[in-house]
């Protein structure tokens, strides 16, 4: 056995079908709720709370559906890499986009 | 000019400060540089395969050296950056005194407009001491506006301005270099900065003037493009009063706030509701296609120009 | 040919055996024959480009041919010769020997990644072939979606399709080095060039596909005019340069990351000491990868980035020098107390110490916004980057192929004439390059196939500083192919040194090990061999 | 490199000679599975960045430009989405019971309502097409936000041609699984494929719930 794998067999107990058919049904109405908020005018905090509510799906699907949190901890952390290297992305190209018309110097 | 001196020469304001942080860092690296490549022949040496030199008693780690070797050079970076940061920020805000003149670039050539209407091509003459900006935009493709011996050099883009600004402080003739690889020519796409004392430069700008200053320009295709009809004092559409405009905030629609420079008015005449001003309707056409890079530096400068007379009225 | 037998140079014979293969240990040689040929296809280029500048008129190249020129070499030397050098061979070959694995994680990943690299590089010679490209290797909008009317689908496909095998190497050895490591082998007892192999992975896997779109978007802008990134409908050419950097700064780290592994493999090993501040040294690989990806901007100081921006990427290329600062001195403080022995390959350890330090000590200065204005494009850009990747990378890389020689083939090289290349070398490129930071200061742009007189002193120096290079690149194809024919029998391990694949026969068998080899903690030269 | 010895292992005849035995050889496969959807990521992250800036420099264009969009096909499909997504997780939970025959029917209806999504996108694209909103083959908007509307509408084309790519291949991989498993090659000990499918499956998914908000929902109310 390599060390890596030591700790167990990996395999995880079988998830009840209820537990699908409920995260189903919790997706099905952010879904709703998404849709629904999108058509109140809530100025900019219609695309905050859309974000929200799809990162609140995202995770759904990760932990249950794709077991991210059930297996092990590097699976966890993998699962996030590719969200975190594309907030990385986003957010220093933002810092360029969204100072750029500032002009003068306060000194 | 195209002597080769091992300094190179210091012809602006800007040049003396940036080439002091140069050096700086030379002799800062090159130091550093020196002290490792001594220690690596002096190890090398001292311990070499055979020789009697004592080996014994030496950890294969130990924190606090790691420590002294992250922080000194952490320190020595910070400071480098301040003084970095200082500089930078300076040589990206132009006195408020400064004289504009505008650039256009297109494959493979400078295009100049002064205020006063002179135009000329790859070469730009300048007044001694006196700090000019340019404001400088593209046809085509990205260039690099870099005249070495003022340190300057900034990118020119298609669709949008970039400033720059120098203060030349050395009389004589220049090399200007297009540092953006643009194509074909790029590397002929080069000309000279002439710097002349004021007096012969306003001789200069006198022997060269065109027809009609800028803003001249500008006042006329202004009107000719029918700008004045909606923006005129009894104009039936509702459009914002343009008197006074340039360098002013301005409230938009969208709740923020811009200042009227060079990019904001562009943008208004070719993207006009892009950002649509507080309190009025995006019924502004877009001028995209009908206007030149040089029309739009034209009717800028007459905004420009009016907004200096309405200041001095005020 | 004893040597070889029983060795998987033996194990089957015959082109499909080879071409079919699953062995990492041939998957490598292969790769390494490709990468060879694109070194000398890009040195050819660089040949051309330096013969060109002799004259300040440029005569032997027309402009048009000048600029090909520029971009081929720099094409083929980033995406077909550095970026999958040390890892698709060295690191093919050794990492699982290092770890005591029997292959990789995927052995069919590993050999499809080959046939990508080898189609994708297919598509750049027909680039060349078609008539060449004259984007630069940086593919600027709007001039490479808009007004270049060269073979820019052609290059950006190869290039695509070699992003692909990158990722695919990548996401390998990812999974090689968390699940194959022998029992007991411990993160901190895995070599540094371990490390530094899935520290290059992790920047692969993460940064080639912002690539691979971005090079498929500016496709897409050519085919149908999308416009995102030109301004003439709207985009912005800076979100290009954006998306480009955030994959080619890392993609720098890739080059230089191996060749760090690398050269903390040599040193210990002529040293006969333990590498100095070993957890350091993991936690700067470490610092490098991350932050590494946080400074991209450094490349935009003057492109009309946002002054606050350029200041955030400055300070953060400051903070990614500091590990490397920590890398260099650990080195040095390795040597110290040591029984140094000055083998081909520690000759060239040493000369990677010295030239990337310098040309780390510049990307500094390039790094401060202010000095980066009058330098950026100019040729200081130029000598900076070749410092890094040829002083660095390049010496590296020859110093592990000359380190790890005998290991993979079971033969010795000539040492007198490996010591003689290496010496050829060092002086060969400051030739070349040292002159650069001077024409640079003095104000000598980039990508120019004609200059004013005044810079012509240094050119021809440099030039003659190139054809050195070259006879010195030339040298180890010769001696080392000699070696196969005529060189002596190697033994398993001609340097005494530590590490896991020194325990196996040189060259190791078809299944790596015979027998399980021992685990140890890395560079354990304070004691006995095992 | 000792044998197998975990009772729960498949015959050794399925494990490769790099492994120790068939759980190291699952992990390693779904490590890589975790690795490459990280690119996956990356790669769609570029057209989302590209969004993002655009959004910023033009949004008003992009509020107008989403209102092209039909937003209730947009809503169905979302759900048609998470609904293939949850079917397909039962997939596999029912491979590992060994009840092939109710995973293959449930493969089967992953790669009905996948099939039917991207049925609904050629509505989408054909209605856009008869609206000219289609860059490069026919794009006509008349009125103030033009330029905006149509970088829109390139993101968009790109976005979910991108993604119906994706889930192209995924129906065609979900079918062919749905046959393997009906003839019984997987089961209880043997679902490291089938579940590394539904891995890629429910990335789609996620991808998905972001493209949703993105491009149909932008300023609906406005
Ligand atoms: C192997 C490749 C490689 C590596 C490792 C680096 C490393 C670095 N590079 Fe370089 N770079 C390139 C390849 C590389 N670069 C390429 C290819 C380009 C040009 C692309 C193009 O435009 O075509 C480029 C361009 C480039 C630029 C843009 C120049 C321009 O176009 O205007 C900048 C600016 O900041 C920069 C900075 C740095 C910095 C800060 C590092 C740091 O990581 C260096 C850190 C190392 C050290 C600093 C040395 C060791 C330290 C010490 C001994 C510490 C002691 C020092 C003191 C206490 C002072 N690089
Ligand atoms: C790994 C990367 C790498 C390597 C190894 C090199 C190696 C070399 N480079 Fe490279 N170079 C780049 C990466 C690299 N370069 C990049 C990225 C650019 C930027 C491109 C751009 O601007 O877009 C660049 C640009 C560049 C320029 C600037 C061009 C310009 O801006 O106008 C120059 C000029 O001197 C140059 C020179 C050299 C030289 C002399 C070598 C030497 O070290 C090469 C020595 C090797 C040989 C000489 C081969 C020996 C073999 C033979 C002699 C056989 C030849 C066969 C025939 C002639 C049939 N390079
Ligand atoms: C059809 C009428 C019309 C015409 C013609 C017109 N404009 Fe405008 N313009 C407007 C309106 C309405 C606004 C305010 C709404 C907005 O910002 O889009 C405006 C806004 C502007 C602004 C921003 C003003 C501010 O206070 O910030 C500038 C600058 C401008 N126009 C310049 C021009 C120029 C130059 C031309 C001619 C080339 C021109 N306009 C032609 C109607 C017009
Ligand atoms: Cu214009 Cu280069
Ligand atoms: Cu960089």
């Amino acid at each position: 056995m390599s060390a890596a794998a030591a700790k167990s067999d990996g395999t995880r107990p079988v998830t009840p079908v209820s537990r699908y058919l409920w995260v189903l049904a919790a997706l099905l109405t952010l879904l709703a709720l998404t849709a629904g908020s999108a058509l109140l005018k809530l100025g900019s905090l219609n695309t905050v709370l859309n974000l929200a509510i799809s990162f609140a799906k995202t995770s759904l699907v990760m932990s249950i559906f794709m077991h991210s949190t059930q297996g092990r901890r590097l699976t966890f952390m993998v699962s996030l890499l590719g969200f975190i290297w594309l907030a990385i992305l986003i957010c220093f190209a933002l810092s360029d986009f969204t100072t750029r018309a500032v002009i003068p110097a306060p000194w | 000019m195209s002597d080769f001196t091992w300094l190179l020469t210091q012809a602006s304001s800007l040049a003396p400060e940036v080439d002091a942080l140069f050096w700086f860092m030379v002799v800062l690296c090159g130091t550093v540089a020196l002290g490792v490549i001594c220690a690596i022949v002096y190890f090398s040496i001292r311990y070499r395969r055979g020789s009697d030199a004592d080996r014994s008693g030496e950890p294969a780690q130990s924190l606090p050296v790691e420590l002294t070797w992250t922080l000194i050079p952490g320190v020595l970076f910070t400071g480098v950056f301040i003084w970095s940061l200082f500089l930078f920020v300076k040589m990206h805000t132009p006195p408020a005194d400064s004289q504009t003149i505008y650039i256009v670039a297109k494959q493979w050539m400078w295009k100049a407009q002064h205020p006063g209407g002179q135009r000329e091509i790859n070469t730009l003459h300048v007044p001694l001491g006196v700090p000019i900006r340019l404001t400088m935009t593209s046809q085509d493709v990205i260039h690099s506006f870099y005249v070495p011996a003022f340190r300057v050099k900034q990118d020119v883009l298609p669709g949008r301005y970039t400033q720059l600004w120098f203060m030349a402080t050395k009389l004589g003739h220049y090399e200007l270099f297009c540092a953006e690889y643009c194509g074909l020519d790029h590397s002929r796409m080069g000309g000279q900065i002439v710097v002349l004392r004021p007096s012969a430069f306003a001789q200069w700008l006198e022997g060269h003037a065109g027809p009609a200053t800028l803003a001249a320009q500008g006042a006329a295709l202004y009107r000719a493009h029918g700008c004045s009809g909606c923006h005129g004092a009894n104009a039936s559409i509702h459009a914002p009063d343009l008197n006074g405009l340039y360098g002013r905030p301005v409230h938009l629609a969208n709740g923020t706030q811009v200042i009227a420079d060079d990019r904001y008015i562009r943008d208004s005449i070719l993207l006009p509701d892009q950002h649509v001003v507080a309190g009025y309707q995006a019924l502004m056409p877009s001028f995209a296609g009908q206007l030149s890079e040089e029309d739009l530096l034209a009717i800028i400068a007459y905004l420009k120009a009016r907004s200096e007379s309405s200041h001095e009225h005020d | 040919m004893s040597t070889i037998e029983g060795s998987f140079w033996s194990h089957d014979y015959g082109l499909r055996a080879w071409l079919t293969t699953r062995d990492h240990k041939r998957i490598a040689i292969l790769y390494a024959l490709g990468i060879t040929f694109y070194f000398f296809l890009g040195g050819a280029a660089a040949t051309l480009i330096r013969l060109n500048l002799v004259e300040p008129t440029g005569a032997l190249l027309s402009a048009e041919n000048y600029n090909k020129a520029f971009t081929f070499h720099g094409v083929v030397m980033v995406w077909f010769f550095l970026i999958p050098s040390i890892p698709t061979t060295l690191g093919n070959f050794l990492l699982p020997l290092m770890i005591g694995a029997r292959d990789v994680a995927f052995p069919r990943l590993n050999l499809a990644s080959w046939y990508l690299y080898m189609l994708g590089g297919l598509f750049a010679v027909a680039a060349l072939l078609a008539g060449g490209v004259d984007t630069g290797w940086t593919f600027y909008t709007p001039f490479s979606t808009m007004f270049s009317n060269t073979n820019v689908y052609l290059v950006v496909i190869g290039v695509f399709v070699t992003g692909f095998s990158s990722i695919l190497t990548g996401v390998n050895f990812i999974v090689t080095i968390h699940t194959l490591r022998m029992p007991r082998l411990t993160w901190f007892r895995l070599p540094l060039f371990v490390w530094c192999m899935y520290a290059v992975s992790l920047v692969m896997v993460l940064a080639t596909p912002v690539l691979a779109m971005t090079l498929a978007l500016i496709a897409l802008e050519r085919l149908a005019h999308l416009g995102i990134f030109d301004p003439a409908l709207g985009g912005d050419p800076l979100l290009f340069q954006h998306l480009f950097w955030f994959y080619s700064h890392p993609a720098v780290y890739i080059m230089i990351l191996p060749a760090m592994g690398v050269v903390s493999e040599i040193i210990p090993c002529f040293v006969r000491r333990r590498i100095f501040g070993y957890r350091f040294m993991v936690y700067s690989i470490l610092a490098i990868t991350v932050i590494g990806f946080m400074v991209w901007g450094h490349h935009m100081f003057v492109a009309g980035q946002s002054m606050y921006a350029s200041l955030l990427f400055s300070i953060l290329s400051f903070v990614v020098a500091v590990p490397s600062a920590i890398k260099v001195f650990n080195w040095t403080a390795t040597l110290r107390k040591g029984d140094i022995s000055f083998e081909a390959p520690m000759l060239y350890a040493l000369g990677f110490i010295g030239l990337f330090m310098l040309g780390g000590l510049t990307g500094l200065m390039l790094a401060a916004p202010a000095l980066d204005i009058p330098l950026t494009d100019t040729y200081f850009v130029v000598a900076h980057f070749h410092y890094v990747m040829v002083g660095g990378s390049v010496m590296a890389y020859l110093g592990g192929i000359h380190y790890w020689w005998p290991k993979i083939t079971g033969k010795l090289y000539s040492e007198g004439w490996a010591r003689a290349a290496a010496i050829l070398m060092f002086f060969g490129f400051n030739l070349t390059f040292f002159p650069q930071y001077i024409l640079g200061y003095e104000g000598m742009p980039r990508r120019y196939h004609a200059y004013l007189p005044h810079f012509q002193v240094l050119n021809v120096l440099s030039s003659a500083g190139a054809s050195i290079l070259a006879l010195a690149y030339l040298l180890p194809v010769a001696y080392l192919l000699w070696s196969l024919r005529a060189g002596r029998a190697a033994g398993n391990n001609p340097w005494q040194a530590r590490g896991l694949e020194w325990q196996t026969t040189s060259p190791p068998p078809q299944e790596n090990f015979l027998s399980a080899p021992t685990v140890g903690e890395a560079y354990a030269y304070d004691e006995a061999a095992p | 490199m000792t044998a197998a010895t975990d009772a729960a292992c498949a015959p050794d005849a399925d494990v490769h000679e790099q492994y120790d035995d068939a759980t190291q050889q699952r992990e390693a496969a779904t490590l890589g599975m975790w690795v490459f959807l990280s690119t996956e990521i990356l790669f769609f992250g570029v057209l989302f960045a590209s969004y993002t800036i655009l959004r910023i420099l033009y949004p008003q264009g992009f509020a107008a430009a989403s209102r092209h969009t039909d937003m209730l096909l947009g809503t169905i499909e979302t759900a048609v989405l998470l609904t293939s997504s949850s079917l397909i997780a039962l997939a596999v939970r029912a491979v590992r019971l060994d009840q092939n025959r109710v995973a293959a029917w449930l493969l089967a209806a992953t790669a009905t309502l996948g099939l039917s999504f991207l049925v609904m996108h050629g509505f989408e694209y054909y209605k856009e097409y008869t609206e000219h909103l289609i860059p490069a083959i026919d794009f006509m908007q008349p009125g103030p936000h033009s330029h905006a509307i149509e970088l829109f509408f390139c993101l968009y084309y790109c976005i979910t041609g991108f993604h119906s790519l994706h889930v192209a291949i995924g129906v065609v991989v979900i079918s062919a699984l749905a046959v393997r498993v009906c003839r019984g090659a997987y089961g209880a000990h043997r679902y490291t494929y089938p579940e590394l499918t539904a891995l890629y499956w429910h990335l789609v998914d996620i991808v998905w719930v972001f493209v949703y908000p993105l491009l149909y929902l932008v300023d609906r109310s406005g």
